[in-house]
């Protein structure tokens, strides 16, 4: 019988293992093993999400692939689509912060370009620990360098992202890597192995030892014994990837090749595996023709690495010369290492032994599914409830800490790093509330955004999940973009715990109800479980990547005040609530109280006069209201034009005025418009039922704030801006 | 007027480059590729930016081994005009048309952002759409740009006037604050005795289009296209 | 006292640096090369420490700041006069 | 057979890495430490040339491609058993 201790190692239960003894029809030899142990992982069989993914919508008339695929797929017309996926690196990145984030962005270049599209854009969403400890410090300079390194290095730009800090962050890091590319409609290619009898080629790298059980790292929790898994962190090697995306994409192009997949995490296993099921095939390799990097490897260890840059083709058996042709122009081999076969098995010989040979079916599509236990968890009563501490004196001082706070600060210490404008189609660089692509030869734009407020969801799921969503559409909106199409990233802790499956189902019903009413197909995503250390989980925190499309660039605007005198607009309205708001954390210390309310419809109907105001040229300037709230945006608003411009708001409110000033309601934009447009905007928002009102004119150097006549904040905009540019270097240059 | 973009394994400016030729200023345009030895006929050879092999041992030196750099070198001994943006500059030092060599950036990182350039030198090809002084506003995007050549070198190159573009605050000062990158003499921009060579760390690829924010850099490419 | 610390990656991790070097080596003919590994290379001058202080604190500096133990291994030796580089 | 090159600045040059990883030893304590430079360590693996050869081979191969000379120099050595990192 089974060792209890292999099987552990393996994070197999004794229960799996005898399905997968019966489906293999006998005792599995330790390559199966092992083979199973990877892709019957929680990271590549969602074996504790799959029930709950299925509940968010995924149809559309835009769609081409869904969920199913390396990435999702959303046609942009003009014989063009757009290929999007985003990913999680968490694990590697607090063992190894460089090369963990790193090969994160290699692994997400991957599954775009396996799909036939040049990978145009990368965002990122980053979470780390605060920065007064100098290892969350090391950290974070570790992962953004990782993260420049690859990307500038391959020539994708990192056009945008996000960057936030919290307790719970300090030893479980968050990297969650977005990447889009644009393919033609015709070119698209897919992970299939068709066609008894053509060749299986291997591209890229030579396998090493490396990252053996990386998958299965990434479906533990994380303890002492960290240490131990330290080897299973790869070093990327950006240059070879460059030249495996060129000669990959040509070999496409010219339509050489029946199907391709890359060997991320869980390596040849997974690609053997998933192609030859997806057709209805199987596959036959040898492996010692698999080019590899160190001497003695077993077929265990051959099956199991996870050596970066690697792909696995299937080709048309009369067009192997002239794919290895193509590799060695770019100095890359491509070995025939199998061929497909009918049989719907995996076979796998090694020194002229069969050392595999298993259903790929039962690989791939039998894992068992999961509908692990839930329960309300008991911290929520405790955390919700608010007594809202005294009113501080000056309101000032208090913005002035506010902006300064690293959630809210000027970012640019981490994107002057990124190469965001390689390729030259950057048309709004990062800061603004979504990144702009223009497509080459023609009018449309496209916009993206990565998303999540985990704090909100830590004290409410559901209306976190689908403020995140509505957020991430808000920030498309203020570019007058309107959304195509959602990937998704659900960071979460252990899902054996009740409480943490709790999170992750009310995560989901939001984002669903969210997706359903902006009409958006989620398209992929990916789940990364296990996010604790030592017990502690993460808040639960979903990444919401959207993009959206812009009817016409030549209309684009950014979130900065343009001219003096424009007249400043509230979009929405204002209301009394202070819960979770970035302001009680970085003034009172507290993450407590109930996040703000959303209504879905009066979200989606002020977006829609954004998007249309935009597009018929009546704004000049729109940012969204989120962390911070009113008073933020407003000082962003001063800060971010091409030179600075103050602005007096005279706000009739009777909230508290610390709500007034940094309560995070949502559905609120601050648009500003010169006066000419102002009535046909006031009319259009009339028209759609939108509350709009003009509290305020743009001008002057300072930015003031009255409730009631009264002032409540007056500072010079240039004091504003050096709280919030310095405040980031300063606090990641302390020693 | 015929340009040839040339092709490392690692270039990833190539096709802006090459899009900016071809679609902004509507010139023949070409790519090179490095294993090649032929020049095609081109009139201006472009040495793009990105990572030729990685840069993994020094920026551009193992490109400028390329078969097709021995042609270049000689073309470039042929008084033909080259043009190096960003890695293209590193291969020209490594290779020794242009003096000198990069070092990493004086705050140990990459560098993206915009910068003010100042035109030394209006007088050459590459430079002649240009007024003294003018101030360009234009991209950089690297990690080792700080430019290094000994004293007796600076001297050489300024008396000289080699040095085509200088880092400056918007003002026109060559302030320290100005010089992110730590280049000695604010160095930006660089042209051999020639005056047929030029090597410098901005990309004016990225400046030739209002939507992207600057039209500056096309300039340099108007420049070298006026008859 | 100088002192100098190699640190270089473990043999099992991927070095590209030296494959690029390497590969560049076997273009320019020269096809005895069998292997390269690249690594980093510190030189450090000590004062007002004894050798055996030395002896404890430079592997302790190696182990804790220049190398990354998951992925790098060091070795050091102190200098004497005709060593340094 | 294996070799060792070390390629460093020259001493004219600045090396704010050294710098950077001075300070850093500084901040953390370590006060003995006067200087710190940083540079690069090539290990090569030769076969099929004899030690001559390589005498001769190795400075030609770090002086045109692993160093440049205008802003660094180099030292080498063929390693014998126990000198391998
Ligand atoms: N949060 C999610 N929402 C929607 N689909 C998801 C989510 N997470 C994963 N998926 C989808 O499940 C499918 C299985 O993922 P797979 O490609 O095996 O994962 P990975 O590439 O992460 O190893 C993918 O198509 C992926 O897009
Ligand atoms: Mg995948």
């Amino acid at each position: 019988m089974i060792d209890p201790k292999l099987l552990a190692d393996h994070n197999l239960t004794l229960e799996e293992y005898k399905r997968i003894v019966s489906l293999v029809g006998r005792e599995p030899n330790i390559t199966e093993l092992g083979i199973f142990s990877l892709m019957w992982s929680e990271h590549c069989s969602y074996k504790s999400s799959r029930a709950f993914l299925k509940k968010l919508p995924t149809k559309g008339k835009h769609v081409i692939q869904g969920p199913g695929e390396n990435a999702g797929i959303i046609d942009i017309g003009g014989g063009l689509a757009v290929v999007f996926k985003i990913e999680s690196h968490n694990h590697p990145s607090f063992i190894e912060p460089f090369q963990g984030a790193a090969t994160g962005v290699g692994g997400i270049l991957r599954d775009i370009f396996t799909m036939g599209a040049r990978p145009i854009a990368l965002l990122d969403s980053l979470r780390f620990g605060p920065l007064d400890n100098p290892r969350n410090r090391a950290i974070m300079d570790g992962v953004v360098a990782g993260i420049s390194s690859y990307g500038n290095s391959i020539g994708v730009p990192t056009v945008g992202g996000e960057v936030y800090f919290d307790d719970c962050y300090s030893k479980n890091p968050l990297v969650n890597v977005f990447c889009l590319g644009l393919v033609e409609k015709d070119k698209i290619f897919y992970a299939k192995a068709e066609g008894v009898g053509n060749p299986v080629l291997y591209v890229g790298s030579k396998t090493g030892r490396d990252g053996i059980h990386g998958a299965t790292m990434a479906s533990a929790e994380f303890g002492k014994e960290t240490e131990q898994k330290r080897p299973n962190v790869q070093v990327g090697d950006p240059f070879k990837e460059k030249l495996l995306l060129e000669a990959c994409l040509e070999v496409m192009d010219k339509g050489l090749i029946v199907g391709i997949q890359d060997m991320g995490a869980a390596g040849l296993t997974c690609s053997t595996a998933e192609m030859p099921a997806k057709s209805g095939t199987g596959i036959s390799i040898n492996l010692d023709l698999v080019p590899q990097r160190e001497e003695g490897m077993t077929p265990y260890e051959i099956m199991l690495s996870e050596s970066q840059e690697r792909m696995l083709l299937v080709a048309k058996k009369e067009n192997v010369t002239e794919v290895q042709k193509i590799f060695a122009k770019w100095d890359l081999d491509a070995v025939d290492i199998g061929e497909v076969t009918a049989g719907r098995n995996l076979r796998v010989s090694f020194c002229g032994e069969t050392v595999v040979d298993v259903p790929v079916d039962a690989v791939v599509n039998l894992c068992p599914v999961y509908r692990r236990p839930s329960r309300k968890p008991a911290y929520l009563q405790a955390v919700q409830k608010l007594d809202l501490p005294p009113l501080a004196g000056d309101l000032g001082a208090a913005l002035l800490k506010v902006i300064a706070s690293p959630i809210i600060a000027d970012k640019e210490w981490v994107f002057r790093q990124y190469d965001h404008m390689v390729q030259t189609n950057t048309a709004l660089l990062p800061g603004a509330d979504a990144a702009v692509l223009r497509v080459k030869g023609q009018k449309r734009a496209l916009a993206m955004t990565l998303d999540g407020n985990a704090l909100y969801c830590y004290l409410d799921p559901r209306t976190g999940g689908a403020i995140a969503v509505a957020e991430a559409c808000r920030n498309l909106a203020c570019v007058g973009a309107r959304p195509i199409g959602v990937t998704n990233c659900l960071n979460f802790g252990n899902p054996e715990k009740p409480e943490i499956m709790w999170q992750f189902k009310k995560v989901i019903e939001g984002m669903t109800e969210a997706c359903r009413i902006f009409e958006i197909p989620v398209t992929g995503g990916n789940v990364s479980f296990y996010n604790d250390t030592e017990g502690l989980s993460i808040h639960p925190t979903p990444v919401l990547g959207i993009v959206g499309l812009i009817g016409d660039v030549d209309r684009l605007i950014g979130p900065g005040f343009k001219e003096e005198g424009d007249a400043v607009v509230l979009l929405g309205e204002n209301r009394d609530e202070l819960g979770g708001s970035e302001y009680l954390r970085a003034i009172h210390g507290l993450e407590k109280g109930r996040p703000p309310g959303i209504d879905l419809e009066r979200e989606k109907a002020v977006q829609e006069v954004c998007i249309q105001a935009i597009a018929s040229g009546l704004v000049r300037s729109a940012h969204d209201i989120s962390e911070g709230g009113l008073a933020v945006c407003a000082a962003e608003s001063c800060i971010l034009g091409r030179t600075e411009i103050g602005c007096v708001l005279d706000l009739e409110d009777k909230a508290r005025p610390d709500a007034l000033l940094f309560g995070e309601a949502q559905s609120r934009i601050l648009i500003s418009a010169s006066g000419t447009h102002l009535s046909k905007l006031l009319d259009l928002a009339a028209e759609k039922g939108v509350p709009a009102k003009v509290i305020g004119r743009a001008g002057g150097k300072e930015l003031v704030i009255r409730q009631s006549g009264r002032d409540v904040v007056r500072l010079p905009v240039h004091r504003l801006f050096l709280a919030w540019k310095n405040a980031l270097p300063e606090a990641l240059s302390v020693r | 007027m015929k340009f040839g973009v040339v092709i490392f394994p690692g270039s990833n400016c190539d096709y802006d480059t090459f899009f900016v030729l071809k679609n902004g200023l509507r010139q023949e345009t070409v790519f090179l590729w490095h294993k090649d030895h032929d020049l095609r006929g081109v009139d201006c050879v472009v040495l793009p930016g990105g990572f030729s092999y990685g840069d993994y041992l020094r920026s551009g030196a193992i490109a400028r081994f390329s078969p097709l750099m021995q042609e270049v070198r000689e073309f470039a001994d042929r008084g033909g005009s080259v043009l190096g943006i960003c890695n293209g500059f590193q291969v020209l030092l490594e290779l020794g048309l242009l003096p000198g060599a990069m070092l990493r950036n004086k705050n140990l990182k990459f560098l993206c952002q915009y910068v003010h350039l100042r035109v030394d030198n209006p007088e050459t090809r590459f430079t002649r759409r240009t007024r003294r002084g003018q101030i360009l506003r234009i991209p950089i995007a690297h990690f080792d740009g700080h430019y290094f050549s000994p004293p007796e070198t600076l001297r050489d190159l300024e008396e000289h006037g080699q040095v085509v573009f200088r880092y400056v605050d918007e003002k026109g000062k060559p302030t320290e604050a100005a010089n992110v990158n730590g280049s000695a003499a604010g160095i930006a921009g660089l042209i051999n005795r020639r005056g047929n060579v030029l090597g410098m760390m901005p990309h004016p690829e990225r400046a030739s289009e209002a939507l992207l924010g600057s039209e500056d850099g096309r300039l340099i490419f108007e420049s070298l296209v006026q008859p | 006292m100088r002192v100098r610390i190699l640190v270089s990656f473990k043999e099992s991790v991927l070095d590209p640096q030296g494959q690029t070097v390497k590969n560049a080596l076997l273009t320019l003919g020269y096809g005895f090369v069998k292997d390269v590994r690249q690594g980093k290379v510190f030189e450090i001058a000590l004062d007002g420490i004894t050798e055996e202080q030395a002896r404890r604190a430079i592997p302790e500096i190696a182990d804790k700041v220049l190398a990354n133990p998951i992925i790098e291994k060091f070795t050091w030796e102190i200098l004497t006069e005709q060593k340094k580089v």
